[in-house]
């Protein structure tokens, strides 16, 4: 199969979810490495999202006649709202008793 | 035809997705990496039309990107991290970084590719399956998602009492519980860190 | 049985040593913190009550055993103590039988005259209750110890002699010379002790392995002199019967070729030997006498001491099976005896001279047990003769030294001097005394000397014999020399020169002693004591004469010593002995420092066993055995603290590991199903 | 509720009753756990009676049991699932540890009269501890066995961290911690022996009614003999003893130097060698090495101690030496002179530790070298001292003589299952500490109690009071007593004894006697 054959084929699962593997390594990446706990939860939403575009394609590509992964990616949408929600509240509140939300700061559990 | 136009659509959209989402955790502006998440996600809803999900794209265009990404910005505002340039991360992490998500993709497109899916449930849908989708949520039969979309909602209002409660500043009820009346959450935070580093 | 027409005294032998012990408690639990007068009087009336229970006990025993008839080894009381198992216990009871009986008498009549002594002596001291409990304390062990019809009680009575000894040598415990002389005295017999403790396991052991092969007949002939008519392997019946030592000898040859019996009785020879201060275990002797001088003259002079020889005497069968073990008794004994009368001819604190001069007849008295044969036992009465008469006047020795030291209050003789006197009473007993240990006719002295010599003679063994002889020309010579410089010439210090005669009640044991250590040689002891009943006895009875081939050159060397001590320290020409001291020099201060045996026995103990093993192995414990335990934790604590630096505290980190983790279980799963 | 109960609970009951007495009347809570323990004594001997009573008529038949028999015993199920039963009993070795925890629990409480500070915390943490003794010596279930064994051990970490004197913390932990790695042994040993025997119990009665395979034997044996001979100071598991008896206060010292030591010696012969017998044979020779090694090490250990409780520590070492030397020994003479010293050495260190705190109590030092002529200022103190110095170095009329007497004919009459030439050397070789103990002894003793007083402190201070006189005297009392009449605790053991060693008969192959 030549380069350009694998562009003309239309995308298999496989292709899928090679892409969803790459989100949700980027989303990894992000929240070893970004410093700030916003970051982070945008990195988190990398991965919710990722998540959320696995079960749309097992949907499709698996059992194409239900509904069941749509359901659970509008489940993943609610829950990355809640939990959007709540972590920007303990941002806010960390933010005003440390003055930062430098994750790389916050390590009093050590010691 | 249009299985070309759409392969390519796929394509052409994986690789802005990639690069978007790359964009998103190596900038150094929070602000901007919230825009490229926006982006990234509409490069979802847009998948989702790929996928023949219509509901999903527009829920995920208005929920996520007219949402989520609102939050995020207050997030970002709220914690003044706008005119923060955000701290290269060390080259130690970093590496980590790159060393956990490269193995973790290494592993799955591995795994990926010594994998047969094979369809399980022969079938297909009419092209628009939204109202399908709202027939299954709203099932209280066994094959129903009646109650976790109840739970859902529960979750939500949660979320929000619980995001309100937390980021509130002062209030009556978290003070009384504690009997210092005329001290500030704040100061309840400070004072509780300060424990805490001391012992 | 013959238990039912015995004497009261004879049943009721457990009396003796029980009236001491009794004392003892009543003295030190009740009447000591109360009134210490009472104590010392309570103290002396029991301890006289004993010695009359023992009168009659001899009167009774040698009536049941007129002359000429076998006297058999009693055990009219016994009981079980000690059961280890089946056929293995100690019976404690009271044994009766010539020798018992003779150092009964001497033990408590010996005691009964220095508690009285004692009253006078210690009389204003600060321990004087303590003293009377100790003393009282002695009496019933020694005694426990003499009529110890088995091996293990006689052990068991021998460590608490050697307590007490301890208690009574150390009873100035704020002098530091006192504290460490009782140290001294106990750790050199303990170490002694382990032999003998040896001995009695080895002894135990084979002898319990006999009971079992021997037929319950022989069982019950060994103990029809015994209440209840049992033996164990312990019993002294049992030891020193003919079948058991015939198996002994049976048993051959064990370690390094020596015979297992001979082994064994060695061992129980080191016990005697530490108790009784033979060479080389006798520098404690000198030493103890730190202690308060009357308990000198009772446990280490008359009693305690012979306790080794006694020991000797009483499993002498035994030691004479084996032979070689009895030769080893022989050589060191008449070793002792000559290398203690050289040192004392060079003390100058009248005390260890006398000490040295115990030494030297125990020495005596050993070499005499050691040459006896079963077919010549005439040793065996000597020496049983000699402890009989050595007791009396070497007590009377100490006492009399104590009215000089009381008097002049230093154990220097060369503080004392022209007390003769000054004191007539305390002059004429210690010249009697003197004169007896001399060996001068018609003294006590004299005459077991004589048989000594005589059965050295008699046994062929020359060499012994004529350093016998040497020793009683040494003996005359050094006791004279401390009579001389004591009691003749001018009065050397202050304390000499108002010096007054002793109070009466020390006065009054003095003189009995005297009359004692004069008539105790005219005993006939043959009669009495012999190895091996009537037959033997009938036969040595008759050597009682005297054998003046023996007795002439003894009583001429003793006539030669006390003419050099005269010469040399007669009054008026003492500075005689300071040129010949200095003339011989070297050789004078090595005898002068007891060979340095004190020194040589210090540095084996604080340099080699302190320094070497002692202190070693406690640094050994703190530094590589707990080192080991304290590096397990070291172990623990470092490898924990490099694990919490894992925990960074940083959440980014943790996820990481989350993932990698992840990551690898994810692995080890793939890897299990394909 | 039967009696042994009652011996089990009352410390506790005692414990619980000092509990509601608030902390601040501490006179009152010190005559509370005084009457709990002289009640737990009175209790103790009326248990003694009736032991007595039941078990005379049994001594015949005993002679060739191998089973154990046991009295007054009560058997209630616990958790049926697992087999766990609450089954407590007695015979004559656990009535022989009762008496001897009974008295030292009795005069430590008189000794610890003075302790000021938390006095509560001090006595419940010390009934507690003591409930776990009496269950430890009571229950023959082995869960139930292990449960009050850690019970036992761990309230000790407490009381000599607080209460303690020196580096405190350093030796709790370290006592702590090595206690718990020989349980874990135990632990393990134990359920090795559930489910080897397959019979789904820990009834130690009914686990000794199989006879195990000879591998399992040879494995297991070491590890509980290990296990529990860390806690009797088994060399090289002996070094948590000096630092820990060196810390802890006076009545833990006591307690812990007296009876907890002895658990181990217990258990060892209750659980190691009966429950094993020919992994006690296997490994009977290694063991006397060792505790041959213990007991000279111990006592050579002791001879340069500067500290009055070190010196004591490794006096216990070397005479805890003798308990297992004993029980390796594996005869008759042997055992019982293990089981008799278990008694002597926890009634004689008792004593000691219980002396050594009066002394440091007035002196307030521990220092050998610092003190000197001091029986001129307390001869009470000095005449129990010198009575548990000379029954520590087998002075015959002390109970020290009685024990040491049986372990060397143990030692030197040997077994048929082991090495007689061998066993014959390590019994010399042990009995020259009775030279080397007699060196320590009278060293220490004199330097502390003879001699002229150079420290003109010294002169003001004070003999025993009355309790004192009462604690010490007790011991002093038990000591001569044992020793005196050996026979009494003689007949209360022996027949205890002999199923132990006819199991070791019965089970195996012979070699030939001497």
């Amino acid at each position: 199969m030549s380069f350009s054959e694998i562009f003309v084929q239309a995308p298999s699962a496989v292709h899928w979810l090679i892409l969803s593997s790459l989100l949700f390594s980027i989303g990894i990446y992000g929240i070893l490495t970004r410093r700030n706990a916003v970051g982070i939860l945008m990195s988190t939403e990398l991965l919710l999202n990722s998540a959320s575009l696995n079960f749309v394609v097992f949907n499709k590509f698996v059992a194409p006649s239900s509904v069941d992964g749509q359901v659970m990616s509008l489940f993943v949408i609610a829950v990355a709202a809640a939990e959007v929600v709540v972590g920007m509240a303990i941002f806010v509140a960390l933010f005003k008793c440390r003055k930062t939300v430098d994750v790389t700061q916050m390590n009093l559990m050590r010691n | 035809m249009t299985t070309t136009v759409l392969t390519a659509l796929f394509y052409v959209l994986a690789a802005c997705s990639v690069l978007l989402a790359l964009a998103v955790v190596t900038t150094r502006r929070i602000l901007r990496a919230a825009v490229y998440l926006m982006g990234v996600l509409l490069m979802s809803a847009g998948f989702f039309l790929l996928l023949g999900a219509e509901f999903l794209a527009g829920v995920q265009i208005l929920v996520y990107v007219g949402g989520i990404v609102v939050l995020l910005v207050f997030a970002v505002m709220l914690t003044r991290s706008v005119e923060l340039l955000e701290d290269e991360p060390s080259i130690g992490r970093k590496l980590l970084g790159y060393v956990v998500a490269a193995g973790f993709l290494i592993m799955n497109v591995a795994l990926l590719a010594t994998t047969e899916f094979r369809v399980l449930r022969e079938g297909t849908l009419p092209a628009g399956n939204t109202a399908a989708l709202g027939r299954k949520l709203l099932d209280y039969g066994p094959q129903g998602y009646a109650l976790p979309f109840e739970v859902l909602s529960i979750l939500l209002l949660t979320a929000m009492i619980g995001g309100i409660v937390i980021a509130r500043k002062t209030g009556p009820v978290a003070t009384g519980k504690l009997e210092q009346p005329g001290q500030g959450g704040s100061d309840r935070f400070g004072a509780q860190t300060t424990t805490i580093q001391g012992s | 049985m013959m238990f039912q027409n015995l004497g009261f005294m004879l049943n009721h032998t457990w009396l003796i040593p029980a009236i001491p012990f009794f004392s003892f408690l009543l003295v030190g639990l009740f009447i000591r913190p109360r009134s210490p007068k009472l104590a010392g009087i309570v103290a002396t009336v029991a301890v006289f009550a004993a010695a009359c229970c023992a009168y009659v006990l001899a009167w009774e025993y040698f009536h049941l055993f007129p002359a000429g008839t076998e006297r058999h080894a009693l055990v009219p009381w016994n009981f079980e103590w000690l059961r280890y198992q089946e056929h293995l216990a100690v019976r404690a009871g009271v044994l009766v039988d010539p020798i018992s009986v003779l150092l009964m008498v001497v033990v408590t009549t010996v005691s009964a005259l220095v508690h009285l002594y004692s009253i006078g002596y210690m009389h204003g001291d600060q321990g004087y209750g303590r003293y009377f409990t100790w003393l009282n304390l002695f009496t019933f062990s020694m005694l426990g110890l003499v009529v110890a019809p088995n091996i293990l009680q006689m052990y068991v009575c021998w460590e608490l002699v050697g307590a007490s000894s301890f208690l009574l040598i150390g009873f100035y415990y704020e002098k530091p010379s006192a504290v460490a002389a009782s140290k001294k005295a106990f750790i050199v017999t303990r170490f002694a002790d382990l032999g003998f403790l040896l001995g009695v396991i080895i002894l135990g052991y084979y002898g319990y392995h006999f009971f079992g092969e021997l037929s319950p007949a022989l069982a019950q002939q060994m103990g029809q002199y015994t209440a209840g008519g049992v033996v164990d392997p312990f019993d002294f019946a049992y030891l020193t019967h003919p079948e058991v030592l015939s198996k002994f000898v049976g048993l051959g040859t064990g370690f390094l070729g020596v015979s297992l019996l001979t082994m064994a009785m060695v061992l129980v020879y080191m016990g005697a030997a530490g108790k009784s201060a033979m060479f080389p275990l006798h520098i404690w002797l000198p030493d103890a006498m730190e202690g308060p001088t009357p308990v000198s003259a009772l446990i280490h002079a008359a009693t305690m001491v012979v306790a080794g020889v006694y020991l000797v005497a009483r499993t002498f069968l035994v030691f004479a099976t084996s032979g070689d073990a009895l030769m080893v008794v022989a050589y060191i004994g008449a070793f002792t005896s000559l290398f203690a009368a050289v040192i004392g001819c060079t003390q100058d604190d009248i005390k260890r001279v006398l000490a040295f001069s115990t030494l030297s007849q125990l020495g005596y008295m050993m070499f005499a047990l050691g040459v006896a044969t079963m077919d010549h036992p005439l040793g065996y009465t000597a020496s049983m003769f000699h402890l009989f008469t050595h007791a009396f006047f070497k007590a009377l020795l100490f006492l009399g030294a104590g009215a000089l030291i009381h008097a002049v209050h230093s154990n220097e003789i060369w503080d004392m001097g022209g007390l003769a006197r000054k004191m007539p009473i305390t002059h004429a007993t210690v010249l009697i005394a003197t004169l007896a240990i001399a060996g001068i006719w018609p003294l006590a002295g004299f005459f077991s000397k004589d048989e000594i010599l005589v059965s050295a003679l008699e046994n062929q063994h020359y060499g012994i014999f004529g350093l016998g002889l040497l020793v009683a020309g040494i003996t005359a010579f050094y006791m004279f020399r401390i009579y001389f410089v004591s009691f003749w010439g001018k009065a050397r210090s202050k304390h000499a020169e108002h010096a007054h005669e002793a109070p009466l009640v020390m006065l009054i044991p003095l003189m009995i002693l005297a009359v004692l250590s004069v008539v105790a040689g005219w005993v006939p002891m043959g009669e009495f004591v012999s190895l091996g009943g009537a037959s033997h006895g009938a036969a040595e009875g008759a050597h009682h004469g005297i054998n003046w081939a023996v007795a002439g050159p003894s009583l001429f060397v003793a006539a030669i010593g006390i003419s050099v001590a005269w010469f040399l320290y007669g009054s008026g020409h003492e500075e005689r002995s300071k040129s010949v001291a200095s003339s011989l020099g070297g050789v004078y201060t090595t005898i002068k420092r007891k060979f340095y045996f004190d020194e040589l026995y210090l540095f084996i103990t604080h340099k080699v066993v302190f320094r070497f093993v002692a202190a070693p192995i406690a640094w050994f414990d703190r530094h590589v055995v707990d080192g080991g335990v304290n590096l397990s934790g070291w172990i623990t604590r470092t490898s924990s603290t490099a694990l919490s630096r894992l925990q960074t505290g940083q959440v980014q980190t943790y996820g990481a590991w989350f993932v990698g983790g992840s990551i690898g279980a994810l692995l080890v799963l793939w890897h299990l199903m394909f | 509720m039967g009696l042994l109960s009652w011996l089990i609970l009352l410390p506790f009951l005692t414990a619980l009753a000092v509990v509601c007495v608030p902390a601040r009347r501490w006179m009152m809570i010190r005559w509370i756990a005084l009457a709990g323990t002289g009640l737990h004594l009175i209790l103790t001997g009326i248990a003694t009676f009736r032991f007595w009573g039941l078990a005379m008529p049994d001594v015949a038949s005993m002679k060739t049991a191998t089973l154990m028999k046991l009295y007054l015993v009560e058997q209630v199920p616990w958790f049926q699932t697992l087999g766990i039963q609450y089954h407590v009993g007695v015979d004559g070795i656990s009535m022989a540890m009762v008496i001897l925890t009974s008295i030292i629990i009795f005069t430590g409480v008189l000794a610890s009269w003075n302790v000021k500070e938390r006095t509560k915390e001090f006595f419940v943490l010390l009934l507690t501890l003591v409930t776990g003794v009496f269950g430890v010596f009571l229950s023959f279930d082995l869960f139930l066995f292990f449960m009050f064994y850690e019970v036992a051990v761990l309230p000790m970490y407490l009381l000599i961290g607080i209460w303690g004197t020196g580096p405190k913390e350093y030796a709790a932990m370290k006592l702590t911690l090595m206690l718990l790695v020989g349980s874990a042994f135990i632990l393990v040993g134990i359920l090795a022996l559930y489910h080897a025997s397959g019979l789904h119990t820990f009834d130690l009665t009914r686990l000794a009614q199989v006879s195990y395979s000879t591998d399992l034997q040879y494995w297991v044996f070491p590890m509980l003999f290990v296990g529990f001979g860390v806690l009797g100071a088994l060399y090289p598991f002996h070094t948590w003893s000096p630092d820990g008896h060196a810390s802890a206060p006076t009545a833990v010292s006591m307690l812990h130097a007296g009876v907890l030591m002895k658990l181990g010696g217990y258990g060892a012969l209750r659980i190691a060698v009966y429950l094993l017998p020919d992994g006690a044979k296997d490994w009977g020779l290694f063991f006397m090495a060792l505790t041959t090694i213990n007991i000279l090490y111990g006592s050579f250990g002791a001879i340069v101690q500067k500290d009055l409780k070190y010196f004591t520590a490794y006096s216990s070492v070397s005479h805890c030496g003798f308990v297992l030397f004993g029980v390796a020994a594996l005869n008759l003479m042997g055992v019982k002179g293990a089981v008799i010293q278990m008694f002597s050495h926890g009634i004689m260190t008792g004593l000691f530790f219980g002396l050594i705190g009066m002394v440091y109590g007035r002196t307030h030092t521990r220092m050998i070298n610092e003190m000197g002529g001091l029986a001129k200022v307390m001869p009470w103190l000095a005449v129990c001292f010198y009575v548990g110095g000379l029954a520590s170095l087998g002075l015959p009329g002390f109970s020290g003589f009685v024990a040491e007497s049986h372990v060397f004919l143990g030692g030197f009459f040997g077994n048929p299952w082991t090495n007689a030439v061998a066993m014959k050397t390590l019994t010399v070789i042990a009995t020259l500490s009775i030279v080397v103990t007699a060196v320590y002894v009278l060293r220490g003793l004199a330097r502390v109690f003879q001699g002229p007083i150079e420290n003109h402190h010294f002169l003001e201070l004070t003999d025993a009071t009355l309790t004192e006189k009462i604690s010490t005297g007790v011991l002093v009392a038990t000591l001569a007593f044992a020793g005196i009449m050996p026979w009494f605790l003689i007949d209360l053991i022996e027949s205890s004894i002999m199923p132990i060693i006819n199991r070791l008969h019965a089970t195996g192959t012979m070699v030939a006697f001497y």
